[in-house]
Protein backbone atom coordinates (compact mmCIF):
# COMPACT_ATOMS: atom_id res chain seq x y z
CA UNK A 1 0.00 0.00 0.00
CA UNK A 2 1.32 3.37 -0.90
CA UNK A 3 -0.59 5.47 1.15
CA UNK A 4 -3.05 5.31 3.88
CA UNK A 5 -5.76 8.25 4.51
CA UNK A 6 -6.94 9.15 7.74
CA UNK A 7 -10.28 11.59 7.92
CA UNK A 8 -11.67 13.10 10.77
CA UNK A 9 -14.37 15.72 11.18
CA UNK A 10 -14.63 17.90 14.61
CA UNK A 11 -17.68 21.01 15.32
CA UNK A 12 -15.63 24.11 14.86
CA UNK A 13 -15.17 24.19 18.98
CA UNK A 14 -11.88 24.51 20.84
CA UNK A 15 -13.21 21.52 23.06
CA UNK A 16 -12.36 18.92 19.80
CA UNK A 17 -8.80 20.12 19.46
CA UNK A 18 -7.69 18.13 22.76
CA UNK A 19 -8.90 14.84 20.82
CA UNK A 20 -7.48 15.72 17.81
CA UNK A 21 -4.08 16.49 19.40
CA UNK A 22 -4.05 12.88 21.40
CA UNK A 23 -5.07 11.14 18.04
CA UNK A 24 -2.22 12.47 16.37
CA UNK A 25 0.26 12.23 19.15
CA UNK A 26 -0.35 8.69 19.20
CA UNK A 27 -0.30 8.01 15.83
CA UNK A 28 2.87 9.56 15.36
CA UNK A 29 4.21 7.86 18.02
CA UNK A 30 3.79 4.89 16.86
CA UNK A 31 5.38 6.15 13.15
CA UNK A 32 8.59 6.52 15.44
CA UNK A 33 8.88 10.02 15.22
CA UNK A 34 10.74 11.28 18.70
CA UNK A 35 9.60 12.23 21.58
CA UNK A 36 10.18 16.09 20.61
CA UNK A 37 8.96 15.46 17.10
CA UNK A 38 6.39 14.22 18.50
CA UNK A 39 5.37 17.60 20.68
CA UNK A 40 6.67 19.92 17.47
CA UNK A 41 3.90 18.23 15.16
CA UNK A 42 0.95 18.20 18.08
CA UNK A 43 1.87 22.33 18.75
CA UNK A 44 1.41 22.89 15.13
CA UNK A 45 -1.81 21.16 14.84
CA UNK A 46 -2.83 22.76 17.50
CA UNK A 47 -1.89 26.04 15.78
CA UNK A 48 -3.50 25.57 13.01
CA UNK A 49 -7.03 23.90 14.47
CA UNK A 50 -7.01 26.95 16.69
CA UNK A 51 -7.25 29.19 13.60
CA UNK A 52 -9.46 27.12 11.77
CA UNK A 53 -12.11 26.83 14.97
CA UNK A 54 -11.32 31.25 15.82
CA UNK A 55 -10.75 32.65 12.69
CA UNK A 56 -12.02 29.50 9.80
CA UNK A 57 -15.20 27.89 10.85
CA UNK A 58 -16.55 30.78 13.35
CA UNK A 59 -20.09 28.96 13.89
CA UNK A 60 -19.52 25.89 15.86
CA UNK A 61 -22.27 23.84 13.98
CA UNK A 62 -20.02 23.99 10.87
CA UNK A 63 -17.11 21.38 10.91
CA UNK A 64 -13.37 21.44 10.67
CA UNK A 65 -12.02 19.00 8.51
CA UNK A 66 -8.41 16.87 8.64
CA UNK A 67 -7.29 14.47 5.71
CA UNK A 68 -3.99 12.90 7.38
CA UNK A 69 -1.81 11.03 5.26
CA UNK A 70 0.62 8.45 5.45
CA UNK A 71 3.11 7.88 2.74
CA UNK A 72 6.38 6.58 2.47
CA UNK A 73 8.16 9.51 3.20
CA UNK A 74 6.41 11.83 5.39
CA UNK A 75 3.16 12.37 7.53
CA UNK A 76 1.27 15.10 6.12
CA UNK A 77 -1.98 16.52 7.62
CA UNK A 78 -4.78 18.91 5.89
CA UNK A 79 -6.73 21.05 8.19
CA UNK A 80 -10.04 22.74 6.37
CA UNK A 81 -12.53 25.41 7.30
CA UNK A 82 -15.54 27.11 5.53
CA UNK A 83 -14.14 30.18 6.43
CA UNK A 84 -17.20 32.94 7.33
CA UNK A 85 -16.41 35.37 4.72
CA UNK A 86 -19.71 36.70 3.18
CA UNK A 87 -20.26 36.24 -0.78
CA UNK A 88 -18.09 38.67 -2.38
CA UNK A 89 -15.91 39.63 -0.05
CA UNK A 90 -12.03 38.82 -0.78
CA UNK A 91 -10.46 36.06 0.98
CA UNK A 92 -8.12 36.86 3.98
CA UNK A 93 -5.23 35.05 2.49
CA UNK A 94 -3.61 37.75 0.45
CA UNK A 95 0.50 38.55 0.14
CA UNK A 96 -0.14 41.25 1.95
CA UNK A 97 -2.08 40.45 4.80
CA UNK A 98 0.87 37.41 5.09
CA UNK A 99 3.70 39.90 5.49
CA UNK A 100 1.81 42.44 7.28
CA UNK A 101 1.35 39.20 9.96
CA UNK A 102 4.61 38.64 10.01
CA UNK A 103 6.14 41.96 10.17
CA UNK A 104 4.19 42.57 12.91
CA UNK A 105 4.92 39.45 14.98
CA UNK A 106 6.34 40.49 18.35
CA UNK A 107 7.59 38.25 21.22
CA UNK A 108 5.86 41.55 23.24
CA UNK A 109 2.58 40.14 20.94
CA UNK A 110 -0.20 38.21 23.03
CA UNK A 111 -0.92 37.01 19.76
CA UNK A 112 0.11 36.74 16.09
CA UNK A 113 2.17 33.61 16.61
CA UNK A 114 0.22 30.99 15.59
CA UNK A 115 1.35 30.99 11.68
CA UNK A 116 4.94 31.56 12.19
CA UNK A 117 5.04 28.58 15.01
CA UNK A 118 3.29 25.89 12.19
CA UNK A 119 5.63 27.52 9.76
CA UNK A 120 8.79 27.11 12.06
CA UNK A 121 8.21 23.38 12.80
CA UNK A 122 6.88 21.72 10.09
CA UNK A 123 8.92 20.87 6.99
CA UNK A 124 6.55 22.07 4.69
CA UNK A 125 3.56 24.63 5.21
CA UNK A 126 1.27 26.13 2.62
CA UNK A 127 -2.59 27.80 2.80
CA UNK A 128 -4.66 27.79 0.10
CA UNK A 129 -8.46 29.52 -0.48
CA UNK A 130 -10.68 26.61 -0.75
CA UNK A 131 -13.59 25.90 -2.61
CA UNK A 132 -16.47 27.10 0.09
CA UNK A 133 -14.11 30.41 0.78
CA UNK A 134 -12.48 29.03 3.85
CA UNK A 135 -8.91 27.95 4.24
CA UNK A 136 -6.65 24.97 3.74
CA UNK A 137 -3.63 24.74 5.33
CA UNK A 138 -1.24 21.95 4.44
CA UNK A 139 1.58 20.76 6.68
CA UNK A 140 4.22 18.02 5.75
CA UNK A 141 6.35 16.12 8.27
CA UNK A 142 9.46 14.08 6.97
CA UNK A 143 10.14 10.93 8.63
CA UNK A 144 14.07 10.74 9.16
CA UNK A 145 14.35 7.27 7.22
CA UNK A 146 11.78 6.41 4.60
CA UNK A 147 9.25 3.74 5.41
CA UNK A 148 7.55 0.84 4.25
CA UNK A 149 4.05 1.12 5.16
CA UNK A 150 2.78 -2.25 5.54
CA UNK A 151 -0.02 -0.87 8.24
CA UNK B 1 -15.60 20.11 30.89
CA UNK B 2 -14.93 23.12 33.15
CA UNK B 3 -10.66 22.83 32.81
CA UNK B 4 -10.56 25.53 35.77
CA UNK B 5 -10.94 22.75 38.52
CA UNK B 6 -8.03 21.89 37.22
CA UNK B 7 -6.42 24.88 37.44
CA UNK B 8 -5.44 25.21 41.47
CA UNK B 9 -5.49 29.22 43.09
CA UNK B 10 -3.81 29.20 46.28
CA UNK B 11 -1.52 31.72 48.03
CA UNK B 12 1.58 32.74 50.15
CA UNK B 13 2.69 35.52 51.95
CA UNK B 14 0.76 37.50 49.60
CA UNK B 15 1.66 36.11 46.30
CA UNK B 16 -1.09 34.01 44.22
CA UNK B 17 -0.02 30.81 42.76
CA UNK B 18 -2.01 28.85 40.18
CA UNK B 19 -0.98 25.24 40.17
CA UNK B 20 -2.50 24.01 36.17
CA UNK B 21 -3.38 20.46 36.23
CA UNK B 22 -4.26 20.06 32.51
CA UNK B 23 -2.63 21.01 29.08
CA UNK B 24 -2.79 24.42 27.52
CA UNK B 25 -4.75 24.47 24.36
CA UNK B 26 -6.98 26.84 23.24
CA UNK B 27 -9.57 25.33 25.51
CA UNK B 28 -8.07 25.23 28.90
CA UNK B 29 -6.67 28.68 27.61
CA UNK B 30 -9.36 30.54 27.60
CA UNK B 31 -10.22 29.21 31.16
CA UNK B 32 -7.02 30.40 32.29
CA UNK B 33 -7.26 33.98 30.74
CA UNK B 34 -10.80 33.97 32.60
CA UNK B 35 -9.16 33.37 36.09
CA UNK B 36 -6.06 35.60 35.28
CA UNK B 37 -8.37 38.47 34.88
CA UNK B 38 -10.04 37.67 37.56
CA UNK B 39 -7.22 38.66 39.95
CA UNK B 40 -6.72 41.37 37.39
CA UNK B 41 -9.70 42.62 39.21
CA UNK B 42 -9.19 42.11 42.69
CA UNK B 43 -5.97 44.07 42.05
CA UNK B 44 -3.94 41.25 43.19
CA UNK B 45 -0.66 41.95 42.15
CA UNK B 46 2.02 39.27 42.24
CA UNK B 47 1.05 35.93 40.79
CA UNK B 48 3.17 32.78 39.95
CA UNK B 49 1.80 29.93 37.61
CA UNK B 50 3.85 26.86 38.13
CA UNK B 51 3.14 24.31 34.76
CA UNK B 52 5.18 21.59 36.21
CA UNK B 53 1.94 19.23 35.48
CA UNK B 54 1.55 20.88 32.20
CA UNK B 55 2.98 19.01 29.11
CA UNK B 56 1.61 20.86 26.10
CA UNK B 57 1.07 24.81 25.56
CA UNK B 58 0.16 26.77 22.61
CA UNK B 59 0.57 30.68 21.69
CA UNK B 60 -2.69 31.59 22.63
CA UNK B 61 -2.16 30.33 26.28
CA UNK B 62 1.06 31.71 26.24
CA UNK B 63 -0.13 35.24 24.83
CA UNK B 64 -2.18 34.90 27.91
CA UNK B 65 0.40 34.68 30.01
CA UNK B 66 2.52 37.34 28.01
CA UNK B 67 -0.41 39.47 28.48
CA UNK B 68 -0.90 39.53 31.81
CA UNK B 69 2.54 40.14 32.95
CA UNK B 70 2.41 42.99 31.26
CA UNK B 71 -0.09 44.47 32.79
CA UNK B 72 0.53 43.29 36.07
CA UNK B 73 4.30 45.01 35.49
CA UNK B 74 2.12 48.59 35.14
CA UNK B 75 1.01 48.46 38.36
CA UNK B 76 4.35 47.86 40.22
CA UNK B 77 3.45 43.43 40.23
CA UNK B 78 4.46 40.67 37.73
CA UNK B 79 3.66 37.62 36.97
CA UNK B 80 6.35 34.85 36.67
CA UNK B 81 6.31 30.96 35.75
CA UNK B 82 8.11 27.58 36.50
CA UNK B 83 8.81 24.28 36.14
CA UNK B 84 8.71 24.01 32.29
CA UNK B 85 9.08 20.86 30.58
CA UNK B 86 11.77 21.04 27.91
CA UNK B 87 8.71 21.68 25.14
CA UNK B 88 7.18 24.24 26.99
CA UNK B 89 10.69 25.49 27.20
CA UNK B 90 11.25 25.16 23.35
CA UNK B 91 7.71 26.83 22.38
CA UNK B 92 8.96 29.84 24.96
CA UNK B 93 11.62 30.80 22.61
CA UNK B 94 10.14 30.30 19.38
CA UNK B 95 7.50 32.43 20.00
CA UNK B 96 10.45 34.86 22.16
CA UNK B 97 8.20 35.26 25.12
CA UNK B 98 11.27 33.85 27.50
CA UNK B 99 12.82 37.22 27.19
CA UNK B 100 9.04 38.57 28.19
CA UNK B 101 8.00 36.90 31.06
CA UNK B 102 10.40 35.45 33.84
CA UNK B 103 10.86 31.72 33.96
CA UNK B 104 12.36 29.63 37.07
CA UNK B 105 13.39 26.23 37.56
CA UNK B 106 11.22 26.03 40.48
CA UNK B 107 8.28 27.61 42.72
CA UNK B 108 10.26 28.47 45.45
CA UNK B 109 12.53 29.94 43.14
CA UNK B 110 9.93 32.35 41.24
CA UNK B 111 8.52 33.21 44.71
CA UNK B 112 11.88 34.53 46.20
CA UNK B 113 12.16 36.25 42.84
CA UNK B 114 9.72 38.96 44.26
CA UNK C 1 -26.73 23.27 20.53
CA UNK C 2 -28.47 19.62 21.03
CA UNK C 3 -25.67 17.84 19.70
CA UNK C 4 -22.19 17.09 18.48
CA UNK C 5 -21.15 15.04 15.94
CA UNK C 6 -17.70 13.74 15.06
CA UNK C 7 -16.61 11.64 12.00
CA UNK C 8 -13.40 9.61 11.69
CA UNK C 9 -12.41 7.06 9.04
CA UNK C 10 -9.45 5.07 9.40
CA UNK C 11 -8.13 2.43 7.03
CA UNK C 12 -9.14 -0.64 8.26
CA UNK C 13 -5.68 -1.65 9.74
CA UNK C 14 -5.07 -2.61 14.11
CA UNK C 15 -2.32 0.02 13.52
CA UNK C 16 -4.85 2.61 13.86
CA UNK C 17 -6.86 1.78 16.16
CA UNK C 18 -4.59 2.94 18.74
CA UNK C 19 -4.80 6.61 17.81
CA UNK C 20 -8.60 6.39 17.61
CA UNK C 21 -8.39 4.72 21.30
CA UNK C 22 -6.63 7.89 22.56
CA UNK C 23 -8.86 10.12 20.48
CA UNK C 24 -11.50 8.79 22.16
CA UNK C 25 -9.89 8.37 25.87
CA UNK C 26 -9.13 11.95 25.57
CA UNK C 27 -12.56 13.45 24.67
CA UNK C 28 -14.52 10.90 27.33
CA UNK C 29 -12.02 12.30 29.93
CA UNK C 30 -12.86 15.70 28.75
CA UNK C 31 -16.37 15.46 28.95
CA UNK C 32 -16.10 14.38 32.76
CA UNK C 33 -16.09 10.51 33.06
CA UNK C 34 -14.41 9.01 35.39
CA UNK C 35 -10.92 7.54 34.85
CA UNK C 36 -12.44 4.03 35.48
CA UNK C 37 -15.23 4.70 33.25
CA UNK C 38 -13.08 6.38 30.32
CA UNK C 39 -10.80 2.80 30.32
CA UNK C 40 -13.94 1.01 30.00
CA UNK C 41 -14.95 2.81 27.02
CA UNK C 42 -11.64 2.55 25.49
CA UNK C 43 -12.04 -0.98 25.72
CA UNK C 44 -15.15 -1.52 24.99
CA UNK C 45 -14.40 0.51 21.20
CA UNK C 46 -10.97 -1.31 21.15
CA UNK C 47 -13.08 -4.33 21.39
CA UNK C 48 -15.17 -3.07 18.02
CA UNK C 49 -12.98 -1.91 16.90
CA UNK C 50 -11.11 -4.80 16.47
CA UNK C 51 -13.80 -6.77 15.04
CA UNK C 52 -14.67 -4.12 11.99
CA UNK C 53 -10.47 -4.71 11.12
CA UNK C 54 -10.51 -7.73 11.63
CA UNK C 55 -14.02 -9.24 10.77
CA UNK C 56 -15.57 -6.55 8.74
CA UNK C 57 -13.22 -4.09 6.48
CA UNK C 58 -10.82 -7.47 5.81
CA UNK C 59 -9.21 -5.88 2.85
CA UNK C 60 -7.19 -2.72 4.67
CA UNK C 61 -7.52 -0.52 1.82
CA UNK C 62 -11.22 -0.18 2.94
CA UNK C 63 -11.96 1.98 5.77
CA UNK C 64 -13.78 1.65 8.72
CA UNK C 65 -15.51 4.49 9.79
CA UNK C 66 -16.53 6.36 13.42
CA UNK C 67 -19.51 8.42 14.11
CA UNK C 68 -19.10 9.66 17.55
CA UNK C 69 -22.45 11.64 19.17
CA UNK C 70 -21.96 13.74 22.25
CA UNK C 71 -25.53 14.87 23.59
CA UNK C 72 -26.74 16.03 26.84
CA UNK C 73 -27.16 12.22 28.46
CA UNK C 74 -24.78 10.10 26.52
CA UNK C 75 -21.55 9.36 24.32
CA UNK C 76 -22.95 7.27 21.30
CA UNK C 77 -20.32 5.54 19.14
CA UNK C 78 -21.32 4.12 15.90
CA UNK C 79 -18.43 1.91 14.28
CA UNK C 80 -19.16 0.95 10.64
CA UNK C 81 -17.43 -1.33 8.55
CA UNK C 82 -18.01 -2.72 5.12
CA UNK C 83 -18.26 -6.67 5.36
CA UNK C 84 -16.93 -8.62 2.81
CA UNK C 85 -19.55 -10.79 2.14
CA UNK C 86 -20.00 -12.07 -1.47
CA UNK C 87 -23.23 -10.58 -3.15
CA UNK C 88 -25.83 -13.05 -2.56
CA UNK C 89 -24.57 -14.52 0.57
CA UNK C 90 -26.29 -14.04 4.23
CA UNK C 91 -25.14 -11.77 6.74
CA UNK C 92 -22.93 -13.45 9.58
CA UNK C 93 -25.39 -11.33 11.88
CA UNK C 94 -28.22 -13.82 12.71
CA UNK C 95 -29.40 -14.68 16.11
CA UNK C 96 -28.49 -17.97 16.00
CA UNK C 97 -24.81 -17.46 15.49
CA UNK C 98 -25.33 -14.58 18.44
CA UNK C 99 -26.43 -17.13 20.62
CA UNK C 100 -23.89 -19.78 19.84
CA UNK C 101 -20.99 -16.93 20.21
CA UNK C 102 -22.51 -16.58 23.42
CA UNK C 103 -22.62 -19.96 24.95
CA UNK C 104 -19.18 -21.02 23.46
CA UNK C 105 -17.74 -18.45 25.21
CA UNK C 106 -15.61 -19.73 27.75
CA UNK C 107 -12.41 -18.17 30.15
CA UNK C 108 -10.23 -21.03 28.75
CA UNK C 109 -11.19 -19.68 25.04
CA UNK C 110 -8.36 -17.51 23.46
CA UNK C 111 -11.29 -15.72 21.62
CA UNK C 112 -14.99 -14.86 21.75
CA UNK C 113 -14.50 -12.18 24.46
CA UNK C 114 -15.01 -9.65 22.39
CA UNK C 115 -19.02 -8.76 21.77
CA UNK C 116 -19.37 -9.87 25.35
CA UNK C 117 -17.01 -7.06 26.35
CA UNK C 118 -18.29 -4.72 24.67
CA UNK C 119 -22.24 -6.02 25.93
CA UNK C 120 -20.74 -5.89 29.22
CA UNK C 121 -19.71 -2.27 30.12
CA UNK C 122 -21.57 -0.14 27.74
CA UNK C 123 -24.70 1.24 28.77
CA UNK C 124 -26.73 0.30 25.24
CA UNK C 125 -24.85 -1.96 22.63
CA UNK C 126 -26.64 -2.72 19.23
CA UNK C 127 -25.73 -4.39 16.33
CA UNK C 128 -26.68 -4.07 12.58
CA UNK C 129 -26.23 -5.14 8.90
CA UNK C 130 -25.39 -1.92 6.87
CA UNK C 131 -25.94 -0.97 3.46
CA UNK C 132 -22.96 -1.89 2.11
CA UNK C 133 -23.20 -5.38 3.67
CA UNK C 134 -20.96 -4.70 6.67
CA UNK C 135 -21.68 -4.57 10.39
CA UNK C 136 -22.58 -0.88 12.54
CA UNK C 137 -21.95 -1.64 16.13
CA UNK C 138 -23.42 0.95 18.14
CA UNK C 139 -22.50 1.54 21.92
CA UNK C 140 -23.82 4.03 24.07
CA UNK C 141 -22.04 5.42 27.76
CA UNK C 142 -24.61 7.70 30.07
CA UNK C 143 -23.05 10.86 31.63
CA UNK C 144 -23.70 10.24 35.17
CA UNK C 145 -25.81 13.66 35.27
CA UNK C 146 -27.37 15.01 31.74
CA UNK C 147 -24.88 17.92 30.51
CA UNK C 148 -25.54 21.19 28.84
CA UNK C 149 -23.22 20.85 25.90
CA UNK C 150 -21.99 24.41 24.76
CA UNK C 151 -18.97 22.98 23.50
CA UNK D 1 6.74 1.04 14.11
CA UNK D 2 7.57 -2.91 15.28
CA UNK D 3 6.10 -2.92 18.70
CA UNK D 4 8.46 -5.82 19.83
CA UNK D 5 11.23 -3.24 20.17
CA UNK D 6 8.64 -2.32 23.19
CA UNK D 7 8.68 -6.11 24.54
CA UNK D 8 12.24 -6.98 26.63
CA UNK D 9 12.94 -10.53 26.86
CA UNK D 10 15.54 -11.49 29.28
CA UNK D 11 16.05 -14.72 31.65
CA UNK D 12 16.88 -14.85 35.34
CA UNK D 13 17.26 -18.49 36.67
CA UNK D 14 16.03 -20.61 33.61
CA UNK D 15 12.74 -18.45 33.45
CA UNK D 16 12.24 -16.12 30.74
CA UNK D 17 11.11 -12.42 31.64
CA UNK D 18 8.73 -10.39 28.88
CA UNK D 19 8.87 -6.76 29.96
CA UNK D 20 6.23 -5.27 27.67
CA UNK D 21 6.43 -1.41 27.30
CA UNK D 22 3.45 -0.70 25.39
CA UNK D 23 -0.05 -1.02 25.58
CA UNK D 24 -1.93 -4.25 24.35
CA UNK D 25 -4.39 -3.56 21.90
CA UNK D 26 -4.75 -6.03 18.44
CA UNK D 27 -1.78 -4.43 16.98
CA UNK D 28 0.57 -4.87 19.77
CA UNK D 29 -1.07 -8.15 20.49
CA UNK D 30 -0.06 -9.78 17.23
CA UNK D 31 3.62 -8.75 17.60
CA UNK D 32 3.15 -10.66 21.34
CA UNK D 33 1.50 -13.61 20.05
CA UNK D 34 4.61 -14.11 17.78
CA UNK D 35 6.76 -13.43 20.32
CA UNK D 36 5.42 -15.97 22.57
CA UNK D 37 5.08 -18.82 19.47
CA UNK D 38 8.95 -18.14 18.90
CA UNK D 39 9.51 -19.15 22.73
CA UNK D 40 7.47 -22.26 22.54
CA UNK D 41 9.09 -23.38 19.57
CA UNK D 42 12.55 -22.85 21.42
CA UNK D 43 11.07 -25.45 23.68
CA UNK D 44 11.28 -22.73 26.71
CA UNK D 45 8.81 -23.35 29.69
CA UNK D 46 8.90 -21.38 31.83
CA UNK D 47 7.39 -17.51 31.41
CA UNK D 48 6.66 -14.36 33.28
CA UNK D 49 5.11 -11.55 31.00
CA UNK D 50 5.85 -8.18 33.16
CA UNK D 51 2.94 -5.69 32.30
CA UNK D 52 3.72 -2.74 35.13
CA UNK D 53 4.06 -0.46 32.21
CA UNK D 54 0.46 -1.34 30.39
CA UNK D 55 -2.03 0.42 30.66
CA UNK D 56 -4.34 -0.98 28.58
CA UNK D 57 -5.22 -4.92 27.38
CA UNK D 58 -7.91 -6.14 25.04
CA UNK D 59 -9.27 -9.27 24.67
CA UNK D 60 -7.51 -10.43 21.68
CA UNK D 61 -3.88 -10.06 23.85
CA UNK D 62 -5.88 -11.45 27.15
CA UNK D 63 -6.28 -14.70 24.61
CA UNK D 64 -2.70 -14.66 23.81
CA UNK D 65 -1.49 -14.91 27.44
CA UNK D 66 -4.14 -17.67 27.84
CA UNK D 67 -3.56 -19.69 24.39
CA UNK D 68 0.55 -20.00 25.54
CA UNK D 69 0.20 -20.69 29.08
CA UNK D 70 -2.85 -23.67 28.32
CA UNK D 71 0.30 -24.94 25.83
CA UNK D 72 3.35 -24.62 27.96
CA UNK D 73 1.14 -26.51 30.91
CA UNK D 74 1.03 -29.48 28.56
CA UNK D 75 4.77 -29.76 28.58
CA UNK D 76 5.36 -29.32 32.77
CA UNK D 77 5.77 -25.86 32.20
CA UNK D 78 3.59 -22.64 32.50
CA UNK D 79 2.87 -18.77 31.66
CA UNK D 80 2.33 -16.38 35.08
CA UNK D 81 1.97 -12.85 34.82
CA UNK D 82 2.31 -9.90 37.32
CA UNK D 83 2.09 -6.36 38.00
CA UNK D 84 -1.20 -5.69 36.71
CA UNK D 85 -3.10 -2.04 36.90
CA UNK D 86 -6.81 -2.15 38.16
CA UNK D 87 -8.12 -1.73 35.14
CA UNK D 88 -5.86 -4.85 33.64
CA UNK D 89 -7.38 -6.86 36.70
CA UNK D 90 -10.85 -5.75 35.50
CA UNK D 91 -10.49 -6.87 32.25
CA UNK D 92 -8.82 -10.26 33.09
CA UNK D 93 -11.80 -10.66 35.74
CA UNK D 94 -14.26 -9.68 33.28
CA UNK D 95 -13.57 -12.62 30.51
CA UNK D 96 -12.38 -14.83 33.18
CA UNK D 97 -8.63 -15.22 32.28
CA UNK D 98 -8.13 -14.89 36.21
CA UNK D 99 -9.11 -18.34 37.10
CA UNK D 100 -7.09 -19.41 33.85
CA UNK D 101 -3.82 -17.68 33.97
CA UNK D 102 -1.79 -17.55 37.65
CA UNK D 103 -1.91 -13.47 38.10
CA UNK D 104 1.27 -12.24 40.76
CA UNK D 105 1.34 -8.86 42.38
CA UNK D 106 4.78 -8.40 41.64
CA UNK D 107 7.90 -9.82 39.32
CA UNK D 108 9.56 -11.45 42.35
CA UNK D 109 6.50 -12.87 43.25
CA UNK D 110 5.27 -14.71 39.85
CA UNK D 111 9.46 -15.97 39.50
CA UNK D 112 9.30 -17.26 43.32
CA UNK D 113 5.60 -19.12 42.47
CA UNK D 114 8.14 -21.55 39.41
N1 LIG E 1 -7.94 29.58 9.04
C1 LIG E 1 -7.96 30.91 9.05
N2 LIG E 1 -9.05 31.56 8.56
C2 LIG E 1 -9.10 32.91 8.56
N3 LIG E 1 -8.10 33.69 9.00
C3 LIG E 1 -6.99 33.11 9.48
C4 LIG E 1 -6.86 31.70 9.53
N4 LIG E 1 -5.63 31.41 10.04
C5 LIG E 1 -5.04 32.58 10.31
N5 LIG E 1 -5.84 33.63 9.97
C6 LIG E 1 -5.53 35.06 10.10
O1 LIG E 1 -4.15 35.20 10.31
C7 LIG E 1 -3.90 35.91 11.52
C8 LIG E 1 -2.62 35.41 12.18
O2 LIG E 1 -2.79 34.07 12.63
P1 LIG E 1 -1.80 33.49 13.69
O3 LIG E 1 -0.40 33.74 13.26
O4 LIG E 1 -2.18 32.07 13.90
O5 LIG E 1 -2.06 34.29 15.02
P2 LIG E 1 -3.39 34.50 15.87
O6 LIG E 1 -4.30 33.36 15.53
O7 LIG E 1 -2.91 34.48 17.29
O8 LIG E 1 -3.95 35.82 15.47
C9 LIG E 1 -5.14 35.70 12.35
O9 LIG E 1 -5.33 36.71 13.30
C10 LIG E 1 -6.23 35.70 11.27
O10 LIG E 1 -6.55 37.02 10.91
N1 LIG F 1 -17.81 -6.52 12.55
C1 LIG F 1 -17.93 -7.87 12.35
N2 LIG F 1 -18.04 -8.37 11.09
C2 LIG F 1 -18.14 -9.69 10.88
N3 LIG F 1 -18.17 -10.61 11.86
C3 LIG F 1 -18.07 -10.18 13.15
C4 LIG F 1 -17.94 -8.80 13.45
N4 LIG F 1 -17.87 -8.68 14.80
C5 LIG F 1 -17.94 -9.93 15.29
N5 LIG F 1 -18.06 -10.84 14.31
C6 LIG F 1 -18.21 -12.31 14.46
O1 LIG F 1 -18.50 -12.59 15.81
C7 LIG F 1 -17.53 -13.45 16.37
C8 LIG F 1 -17.31 -13.15 17.84
O2 LIG F 1 -16.71 -11.87 17.99
P1 LIG F 1 -16.02 -11.49 19.37
O3 LIG F 1 -16.96 -11.83 20.48
O4 LIG F 1 -15.58 -10.09 19.28
O5 LIG F 1 -14.78 -12.48 19.49
P2 LIG F 1 -13.52 -12.64 18.51
O6 LIG F 1 -13.41 -11.40 17.68
O7 LIG F 1 -12.39 -12.84 19.44
O8 LIG F 1 -13.81 -13.85 17.68
C9 LIG F 1 -16.28 -13.25 15.52
O9 LIG F 1 -15.42 -14.36 15.54
C10 LIG F 1 -16.90 -13.02 14.15
O10 LIG F 1 -17.23 -14.26 13.55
Amino acid sequence: MAQADIQLQIPSAAFYIEPVRAFVGNLAKSLGFSRKRVADIQLVLDEVCSNAVHHGSVNATVGVKLCISIDTDALEILVRDTGTRPAGKKSWLTHERLSEIEMNRSPNNESGHGIFIAKSLSDMHEMQTNASGGTDVRVVFRFLKPRDIEI
Amino acid sequence: MDSTKLMKLREESGIKIIEIKTDLSSYAASDLRKMLEGLLAEKVEKVVVNLSQVSHINSTAVGALVGVAKRLRQSGGDLKICALADNLTRTFNLIGASSVVEIYESENSALAAF
